[in-house]
């Protein structure tokens, strides 16, 4: 159907098959939850079950068949999905009375610092902070399924090690970790080094003593 | 703009920072003085307020002058300490480590070698350095698209598949234990209490709303049923009482001795007028 | 507007402006519920509404687009709604015949306290719980019809009201509120012990894995 598809000549997959596309696509409408491959290709019967590069060549000729439309599939973190594209969020946000949820500082610094820190128990948290985390942030990435406790740190008290889940990167449609800056550059964004050449740091030096 | 309005409202006497009186509060940080959380809110601990000082003064942060954060910041707790509001420990416990930083700085500086333990200054400008960076970083993720904001999710109907969805099953007792945790909790957070109104009249209460959600006004009597006996219409009394209590019901009565009339404060027709 | 204006002379319906035809595309996609062209319509801002006759010449358009594909957009009796075409269905069904979810702890919390406290807010909900509630637990309820909005309270924003309804009562065969336990018996209930080895529930956790 599209005809660039001139990345599957050279890669082994498989032209998908036009039927097992239509299903495939029909699945991935019909799942209220991204689906990874795999995943799709278990809800075809036993014996009819297309190979997984298969089932991947149709999932990308999908994609390339939505990419004008105001709908796309989207790989997350746990697999495909539907989803209304962002750009139109300004209009299908008016569909819902509830606004969506705010998330406080206290709650997203907590949240970064396990994303970017983890796993890391819960007085390493407060640690960085300088204040302590109350237990209804905690219980709030717990109960959304963004961090999970993954392990105990071999301590007294073995306090639990937190890290994020795989429904954390979908709620922020992305597939994995990385596609977080990294501290690095949210870093550099934060300290331009010219700051030391500027001359009136230098006088400030020399209050110290008053 | 902001700092005007700041200097009426204030009636306090504020901090005196490097000697000189600290008459108002800088211009990107008025909130009115009555609003004391809203003023540590906007604060997520020591390390930010530090952090804003000396980002307020676009000072170094590898060589932050000491003394003078240490004074700006002694200032601004005890500006907090004068509006009644209720410190963090671990404001104080900074002030603390600034003064005992401080004092070091000044006593005279120990032979070398007897130097081993870590510069306390080091540390702490390793801390906001962190705290910065976790900071920013928590602003880069709320930038991120997310789902019920920015994404959402489509919704193709299957119903007329004659696919028949399993919908998950609940017994009476799970919910139950539920609550029971929540109380738990709730139990664990002192102050929060739970008033435990007899059950039927919160449903009375839900079910006054409905009759009266299409209606403009019903009669006070027709919220009784005569068939529930004497039991019945005391619910029904508590729970026309409770709902005039918090505000979800008016009682009228238009004049003496007529017929009281109650309807829900705001009847839909009059709040949808264009 | 469109080029092809004059087309519209013949047809009566004016050719839908691209824009509106991918708003209109993506409101039809993210309801949960058919919609009329009425009601799409009034998704739009007050001022950027488009005419009826353009949005159901969107409309229109979007059902020809969607000829070949495995969905389809469907007039039904209540408005429009894309749906999973009927020859799919053999597929489809079997994505959902696992074994039913499970509904969260959180998602039992909320409807136990609105059984208790109702009518009642989610704010409170969430001042009860000391955690936010999403709005999925609250959908999840509605649509089970466990749960309704009985009215709006009188403070900024008109909170929703919930209250359970009959179907609840009649779920947990109860003839009324009052046959629940009082929040005193509720404090002398036990976890049974099969439940205590599994405190979280970890549902979708097992489709973790690829």
């Amino acid at each position: 159907m599209t005809p660039l598809n001139n990345v599957s000549i050279v890669s082994e997959q498989p032209e998908a098959n036009v039927k097992t596309k239509r299903i495939v696509e029909a699945i991935l409408f019909a799942a209220r939850r991204p689906m990874t491959a795999k995943q799709v290709q278990q809800v075809f019967p036993e014996l009819e079950q297309p190979e997984l590069p298969e089932i991947l060549s149709a999932i990308d000729s999908i994609i390339e068949d939505y990419r004008f439309r105001p709908i796309e599939l989207k790989a997350v973190a746990s697999g495909y999905r539907f989803q209304v594209r962002q750009e139109l969020s300004r209009w299908v946000s008016r569909l819902f009375e509830e606004k969506p949820p705010k998330y406080s500082r206290a709650l997203l610094e907590t949240l970064a610092i396990i994303a970017y820190k983890q796993p890391v128990t819960r007085g390493e948290i407060e640690d960085i902070r300088g204040v302590s985390v109350s237990s209804s942030i905690i219980q709030t990435l717990l109960e959304r399924e963004w961090v999970k406790v993954v392990a105990h740190k071999e301590v007294p008290g073995r306090p639990g090690l937190y890290g994020t889940t795989k429904q954390f990167l979908d709620y922020f449609n992305i597939a994995s970790i990385n596609e977080l800056p990294t501290l690095q550059e949210i870093q550099h964004l934060e300290w331009p080094i010219d700051k030391m050449q500027q001359p009136t740091q230098v006088t400030s030096e020399k209050q110290e003593t008053n | 703009m902001t700092a005007i309005a700041s200097i009426e409202v204030m009636p306090l006497p504020f901090a005196m920072v490097n000697g000189a009186p600290f008459e108002k509060l800088p211009d990107d940080l008025y909130i009115p003085p009555d609003a004391l959380e809203v003023f540590l809110d906007l604060f997520e601990g020591p390390l930010d307020l530090l952090l804003y000082l000396i980002r307020r003064q676009n000072l170094d942060i590898v060589n932050i002058p000491i003394a003078q954060i240490t004074q700006q910041y002694i200032s601004y707790i005890k500006l907090m300490g004068e509006l009644n509001m209720e410190l963090a420990a671990e404001y104080l416990v900074m002030a603390a480590l600034l003064a005992e930083i401080k004092s070091r700085m000044l006593l005279p500086r120990q032979i070398e070698g007897d130097d081993e333990e870590e510069d306390p200054r080091a540390t702490l400008i390793r801390r906001l350095q962190e705290y910065e960076c976790i900071k920013a970083a928590a602003e880069e993720i709320d930038l991120l698209a997310r789902i019920e904001r920015d994404i959402f999710a489509i919704d193709v109907d299957v119903s007329l598949l004659g696919v028949d969805q399993p919908l998950p099953d609940v017994q009476l007792n799970d919910m139950l234990l539920a609550l029971k945790d929540v109380f738990k909790r709730v139990a664990q957070l002192s102050h929060h209490q739970i008033t435990k109104e007899a059950l039927s009249v919160r449903e009375r209460m839900a079910t006054i709303l409905e009759y009266l959600k299409g209606e403009n006004n019903l009669l006070f009597s027709q919220l009784f049923v005569r068939k529930e006996g004497r039991h019945g219409v005391v619910v029904s009394f508590l729970a026309i009482l409770e709902l005039g209590k918090e505000g979800l019901i008016e009682i009228i009565q238009s004049e003496p001795c007529s017929e009281i009339r109650v309807r829900a404060v705001s009847s839909p027709s009059e709040t949808q007028g264009l």
